[in-house]
């Protein structure tokens, strides 16, 4: 009967408005045959893909394809749904290649496939647990769709919302144009090579032996990582090299996968805050701030201002940090040594200002439902304002060692394009998109918290290159600082508590629905939704990493550059890889 | 060091020369590992070494010793032969490169006439080294910092050796002795004052030829794990380190007596002032490599053919009418 | 709403011949600069801890959290004040907190165990159901290597029996003594301070 | 990096040593330990706290341990800063293996010591413990610990290869945490204050 009704949504491609329950602007339920038709739709309009989230209900799994405008504020969720035993989808990485990273990980997470997916290999899990679906639920374990979202919040679009039309276009279609099939054994195929062409691989890995395709005697296979200086981490490159020139690189990510979208369904809702703290080590508040403002909106909580306004400040205190981290460490990557000390002097600083009110230097796990754990000490406005006074003093000194030095300038100009086109294809926010020329910022576009009470720009560089990456960042600090400082000035006026009255405690149950809230990283945007069914835990958490995104471009963007900008590419983009593998 | 020109038999003198020499570069070698240590450490504004031993000056000699203590490792595939020859190739032509410079008054290990020229070929051993050392280990890091070393030293060669010749048509002589005589004690007597760009375009070769930051591509950290020595522990990787601060000294050493008027300055002439000028050389190599990023690979190579190369020609070229005319 | 984007072009090389030439002078001097930063640091005071003779105590390790401790009654510092609720042990995300109880039958409130457990909480007792006899605490271990620091257990103990130490400088060669006894070191610093 | 299992720990034998005279041993011993040279290994978060070690504040360095080394044939001491987990398994015992002896291994923070915060029921994909893959020899524990915990694990290498530890104790420095049984076996036993392993 349900099953019907849910079925029914989506042949009628209804679209559901309810942004102000869950955050997720409008919903869009259609047939998942006519996914990849309705996902060219969005690119031609000019849509972001943001993430594609799997929901394993007993309907089915429900595919959420989650889409954003940089100009309007508007952000749109389709949602299709398979039954179980034809867990099926068309892939849409033709069309937004970004996709194929979401599509992989999903395949890696649930029994599904993805039908004409590119490249079906495992993505974050290693390749001998292909057959392990570790957020597979239980059969007893699912729930319905209906009980995570109650029927009465469908709130029919009867606007002339460009997807009710693009609904209703693919409406008038025949469902027998899109026929769907289904194969099992899609994954781990290998592509279709005469066996003379093949280059015969005797060692190496499952990546390595994948990558390999064809033969050429004057090419080089490079890993680069999981262990590399240059890749911040335990990001592995799979680069083929002609000479220093990359012709093809493949990142292969999971070397630090560490179940965030698992725990979020074996922890309770407190439990799961301190992982929040680990997903972007370097700014954690900003998913703090993220999940928060996620549950808040599924339990309807209201937060104080005073408790608003530390979340702001903290969070633009972690940005700055972030910030000098990379700004240090990118330089390492070009080969200087000396940056990293200056940038973590003042890092330090921040990190010893930040560590009196979080209790911790980098794994913050500061912010709760309904506030901050605890309220800043007396001496913390005047602390800060010395701090970020003697940061906006130094950055003349950056600037002068760094940004005008004729070698710098010369590994960063016109390396690494990438075009607003590039960015609306794989989903890339941030930074990233802001050095593209686009002005798209969380904290701008929908503005979260008290932002927009707050005076500030937003830096953004028409330049599509790693120098305006690089600009971007660092006008950014100066940003950020000039935030901090308008909200200590508000800080003293707003006295309602750090935190509500009465604060969900330990045994805290939001009712049952669906929140999703996205906040400005300093990586780019963090979107985390959560699915309850009413129940102790989460029911789902999808964690949205801003740098999971902008790492799935950097194949398009390496290509025919020189080994040393791949590196500087890399550096740009500000990766922090826990965050990306999650 | 003693005064060697008293020695009569050639080959006395010789075995002598090279004992005083071993020592006097594994001296420096230390000497320098800590002296870049504490140069990084101090514009990083942190002490740099500093527990072992007063301010931390044993700690070079905790590093030799440990690295001779080291497991000697050969990957797996690795041609043995060239992969063990590298460091020792790559160490050994230093002792002839130290023999012709004249460290004071008849300190010199060899009176030769052609002791630029000597100097110059043998520095040429050390791309060979580099060159076995990638391939020998058998590793595409390794292989591709020796492609990277070996174009950049034959492409530094050039304006290097244009330079010298500038210096050598102004003088007349290949003999380091005597440059060293022609030039006076007084700065403005030095040749650096008559060949100021042959001496800027020198010593950015000569930091490039000893693959010094921003000019490490060969061995570029962060780009190629570390280069052509990727594969080398122990004393293998030693050697290369300890080649690498020699080079550095004997390069600085030619430039000292090429355009800084060798032993020879104010007051008191002496091999001390030899020491200072190459000190002071040396740490001017070791600022640069703490200041400024890496150089991408194909602007090292840029930087030489298409602006130090037209440069010196034109600097040669002019010396010869000048030389000519006056 | 005053939030707006200002684009603002890259800086790009200039064209034309002057242009180049502009720009090289300009980037050669840009190396001078460079060295006279890295030259002025040289000469600036350091800022290095010296580690072991100076610590970064007390300003710069306010708040910092280290593993967990017992905190005792203020008339009877041996014993904790843990009320034995269990909250922490409940909220702990990753199963740090082990808890042991000792039931007594009710008529016999003095204590006949070892020393360390210490009186039973008398006082205020809201949350334990006090039905089946008095309990106390007869163990409360901390595995500290599963640790994640978040702090939940402090925030939820309704009688504030929890604290973060200031122990800070801890590295073990045996993995077994990162599991502490926290009862146990409660009463040894009280030890210690008598 | 064949197929095998994640759980396959690293081959730890080592040749003998070409001099085995007990001064000699003392004097390269010394050397080894004030020579320690780490390998650029970051995982996950500690890999930040690590770095924050080797910078201004902290500065490693003054303890001979700021020579990062990109390659493993180089270095003497794996920091293991961060979650294993299972894909990355055999790259850390391959790096292990590809270190020359002798070698140590820190495991810095909890994740690495046991798996930490992400140890729970039904976990698919981290190591618990990175000593079921190499011999661990010195652990740090916190998540992450202060840089200072950091340099306290390297003093504790450093007494572990020499048999005594070379740097005063901090102010307000903690001997024993565990207990007394522990602090039993830690008790100077020279007389020496700073001699034993009360480095805890």
């Amino acid at each position: 009967m349900r099953e019907d009704l849910i079925f029914s949504y989506e042949r009628e491609n209804r679209a559901v408005v309810d942004d102000h329950v869950s955050g997720q602007g409008c919903s869009v339920y259609m047939d998942r045959t006519r996914l990849a038709d309705a996902a060219a739709m969005m690119l031609e309009a000019g849509y972001a893909l943001d993430d594609i989230t799997l929901l394993d209900v007993s309907e089915g799994i429900q595919g959420q394809y989650r889409f954003t405008h940089w100009d309007k504020q508007d952000r749109v969720t389709i949602r299709t749904i398979a039954p179980h035993d034809e867990a099926c989808f068309p892939s849409i990485a033709g069309v937004y290649p970004g996709a194929d990273w979401h599509e992989r990980e999903n395949m890696d997470f649930y029994p599904v496939n993805y039908e004409d997916h590119p490249n079906p290999t495992p993505l974050l899990l290693p390749d001998d647990m292909a057959e392990e679906h570790p957020l597979e639920k239980r059969e007893k374990d699912r729930v319905s769709y209906f009980d995570i979202v109650p029927g009465q919040k469908f709130i029919e679009c009867d606007s002339d919302h460009m997807l009710c039309s693009c609904a209703l276009n693919l409406h008038s279609a025949k469902k027998d144009e899109f026929p769907l099939r289904c194969i099992p054994e899609l994954r781990f195929k290998q592509p279709d090579m005469p066996a003379n062409m093949r280059l015969e691989v005797e060692d190496g890995d499952f990546y390595s032996k994948h990558f390999e395709t064809t033969y050429s005697d004057d090419r080089l296979v490079l890993n680069m990582g999981p262990q590399h200086p240059s890749t911040h981490g335990v990001l592995r490159v799979v680069l083929e090299l002609d000479g220093e020139y990359v012709i093809r690189a493949e990142p292969v990510l999971g070397y630090i996968h560490r179940m965030h979208e698992k725990m979020g369904e074996v922890k309770t809702f407190h439990q799961y805050l301190p992982n929040m703290g680990r997903v972007d080590y370097l700014h954690a508040l900003a998913w703090n701030h993220a999940y928060c403002l996620a549950v808040e909106k599924l339990a309807d909580i209201e937060v104080p201002r005073r408790a608003e306004l530390i979340r702001v400040i903290t969070n633009e205190l972690n940005r700055l940090s972030s910030h000098l981290l990379w700004w240090g460490a990118y330089l390492l990557d070009l080969g200087a040594f000396t940056p990293i000390m200056y940038a973590f002097e003042d890092r330090e600083r921040i990190m010893d200002l930040l560590q009196v009110i979080t209790g911790s230097r980098l794994t913050y796990c500061y912010f709760v439902f309904g506030g901050v754990t605890c309220d800043v000490p007396g001496d913390f406005a005047e602390r800060t304002r010395s701090i970020v006074h003697t940061l906006r003093d130094r950055l003349p000194m950056f600037t002068a060692l760094v940004t005008e030095n004729l070698i710098l300038r010369k590994r960063v100009e016109d390396i690494g394009v990438i075009d607003p086109s590039m960015c609306r294809r794989y989903g890339a926010t941030g930074p990233v998109l802001r050095g593209a020329g686009v002005a798209y910022d969380v904290r701008m576009n929908s503005p979260y918290s008290v932002y927009d009470e707050l005076d500030f720009e937003i830096p953004v560089y028409d330049g599509h290159d790693a120098m305006s990456r690089y600009m971007v960042r660092m006008d950014e600090m100066a940003e950020s600082i000039k935030i901090i400082e308008q909200a200590l000035d508000l800080l003293d006026g707003a006295d309602d508590g750090h935190i509500i009255k009465k604060a969900p405690n330990a045994g805290f149950t939001p009712p049952s629905g669906e929140a999703y809230a996205a906040v400005e990283g300093a990586r780019g945007k963090i979107g985390v939704y959560v699915a309850s069914d009413g129940g102790k835990k989460p029911y789902r958490v999808k964690l949205r990493a801003p740098g999971f995104s902008n790492l799935s471009l950097f194949a398009e963007c390496a290509q025919g550059t020189l080994l040393a900008d791949a590196v500087s590419i890399l550096g740009s983009l500000d990766l922090v890889i826990p965050e990306i593998d999650r | 060091m003693m005064n060697f020109a008293a020695i009569p038999e050639p080959a006395l003198r010789l075995v002598l020369c090279i004992v005083a020499l071993a020592v006097f570069i594994g001296l420096n070698g230390l000497l320098l590992v800590y002296m870049e240590r504490k140069i990084a450490g101090h514009i990083q504004r942190r002490p740099g070494p500093f527990e072992v031993g007063p301010h931390g000056v044993l700690t070079p000699v905790a590093d030799a010793l440990k690295l001779v203590g080291k497991q000697l490792v050969a990957p797996e595939g690795a041609d043995k032969w060239l992969f063990w020859t590298a460091p020792i190739l790559s160490f050994m032509p230093i002792f002839v490169l130290f023999l012709p410079i004249e460290f004071g008054p008849n300190l010199f290990g060899v009176e030769t006439n052609l002791g630029l020229l000597l100097i110059l070929a043998f520095a040429g051993f050390n791309v060979l080294a580099l060159c076995l050392a990638g391939w020998g280990s058998n590793n595409k890091w390794g292989l591709l910092g020796a492609a990277r070393a070996v174009s950049q030293s034959v492409a530094y060669e050039i304006p290097l050796l244009l330079t010298v010749l500038a210096v050598a048509f102004m003088t007349g002589t290949l003999d380091l002795g005597e440059i060293t005589a022609m030039q006076g004690a007084w700065p403005w007597q030095w040749n650096v004052v008559t060949q100021p760009l042959a001496f800027v375009i020198f010593f950015t070769c000569a930091v490039a030829e000893t693959n010094r930051a921003p000019f490490d591509v060969p061995e570029a950290e962060s780009e190629l794990t570390a280069g052509f020595h990727t594969e080398y522990s122990g004393m293998g990787f030693g050697l290369f380190f300890l080649a690498e601060y020699a080079e550095m000294i004997v390069v600085c050493s030619v430039a000292t007596i090429l355009f800084l008027g060798g032993w020879k300055g104010p007051f008191i002439s002496g091999p001390w002032w030899f020491l200072v000028k190459m000190y002071a050389l040396l740490t001017i190599m070791m600022w640069f490599r703490w200041t400024y990023p890496r150089v991408r690979f194909d602007q090292v190579l840029n930087i030489c053919w298409k602006w130090f190369i037209p440069l010196a020609l034109a600097n040669l070229l002019l010396t010869a009418v000048l030389v000519k005319v006056f | 709403m005053t939030i707006k984007a200002n684009i603002k072009q890259t800086p790009k090389p200039e064209a034309g011949f002057l242009g180049t030439l502009r720009d090289t002078a300009k980037g050669l001097w840009s190396l001078v600069v460079g060295l006279g930063v890295t030259g002025k640091y040289f000469t600036d005071k350091q800022v290095t801890v010296h580690y072991p003779r100076q610590t970064v105590k007390p300003v710069s390790l306010t708040g910092y959290r280290g593993h967990i401790e017992l905190v005792g009654k203020p008339k009877n510092p041996g014993t904790a004040r843990c009320i034995l609720c269990m909250k922490c042990m409940r909220i702990c995300p990753s199963g740090c907190i082990s808890i042991k109880a000792n039931v007594e039958k009710p008529p016999k409130p003095p204590q006949t165990e070892e020393p360390k457990e210490g009186q039973a909480p008398l006082t205020k007792r809201p949350e334990p159901a006090p039905k089946k006899g008095k309990k106390s605490l007869a163990k409360f271990e901390l595995d500290y290597s599963l640790c994640s620091l978040c702090s939940l257990c402090v925030t939820h103990c309704p009688v504030h029996s929890l604290r973060h130490s200031e122990h800070v400088y801890w590295a073990e060669m045996d993995k077994k003594n990162l599991k502490l006894d926290l009862l146990a070191r409660l009463k040894r610093s009280v030890e210690e301070k008598s | 990096m064949a197929p095998q299992n994640p759980l396959t720990p690293a081959v730890t034998t080592v040749d003998s040593a070409m001099i085995a005279s007990a001064p000699v041993q003392k004097v390269v011993d010394l050397c080894r330990a004030m020579s320690l040279w780490p390998m650029t290994f970051g995982l996950a978060c500690c890999a930040i706290e690590m770095m924050a070690a080797g910078m201004a504040r902290f500065d490693m360095a003054r303890f001979g341990a700021e020579v990062f080394r990109p390659s493993p044939r180089q270095s003497d001491l794996m920091i293991v800063a961060g979650t294993v987990s299972k894909k990355m398994a055999p790259a850390v015992v391959r790096l292990y293996e590809q270190m020359p002896a002798p070698k140590w291994v820190m495991a810095l923070g909890n994740c690495a010591i046991s798996g930490g915060p992400f140890k729970f029921k039904g976990q698919y994909g981290i190591i618990e413990g990175v000593d079921q893959l190499v011999p661990v020899d010195v652990y740090v524990p916190g998540c992450p610990p202060r840089p200072e915990g950091l340099l306290e694990g390297l003093f504790q290498i450093q007494e572990k290869i020499t048999g005594r530890r070379w740097w005063p104790l901090p102010e307000g420095f903690e001997p024993s945490p565990a207990g007394p049984d522990s602090a039993e076996v830690r008790k100077p036993a020279s007389g020496e204050p700073e001699t034993g392993k009360e480095g805890s």
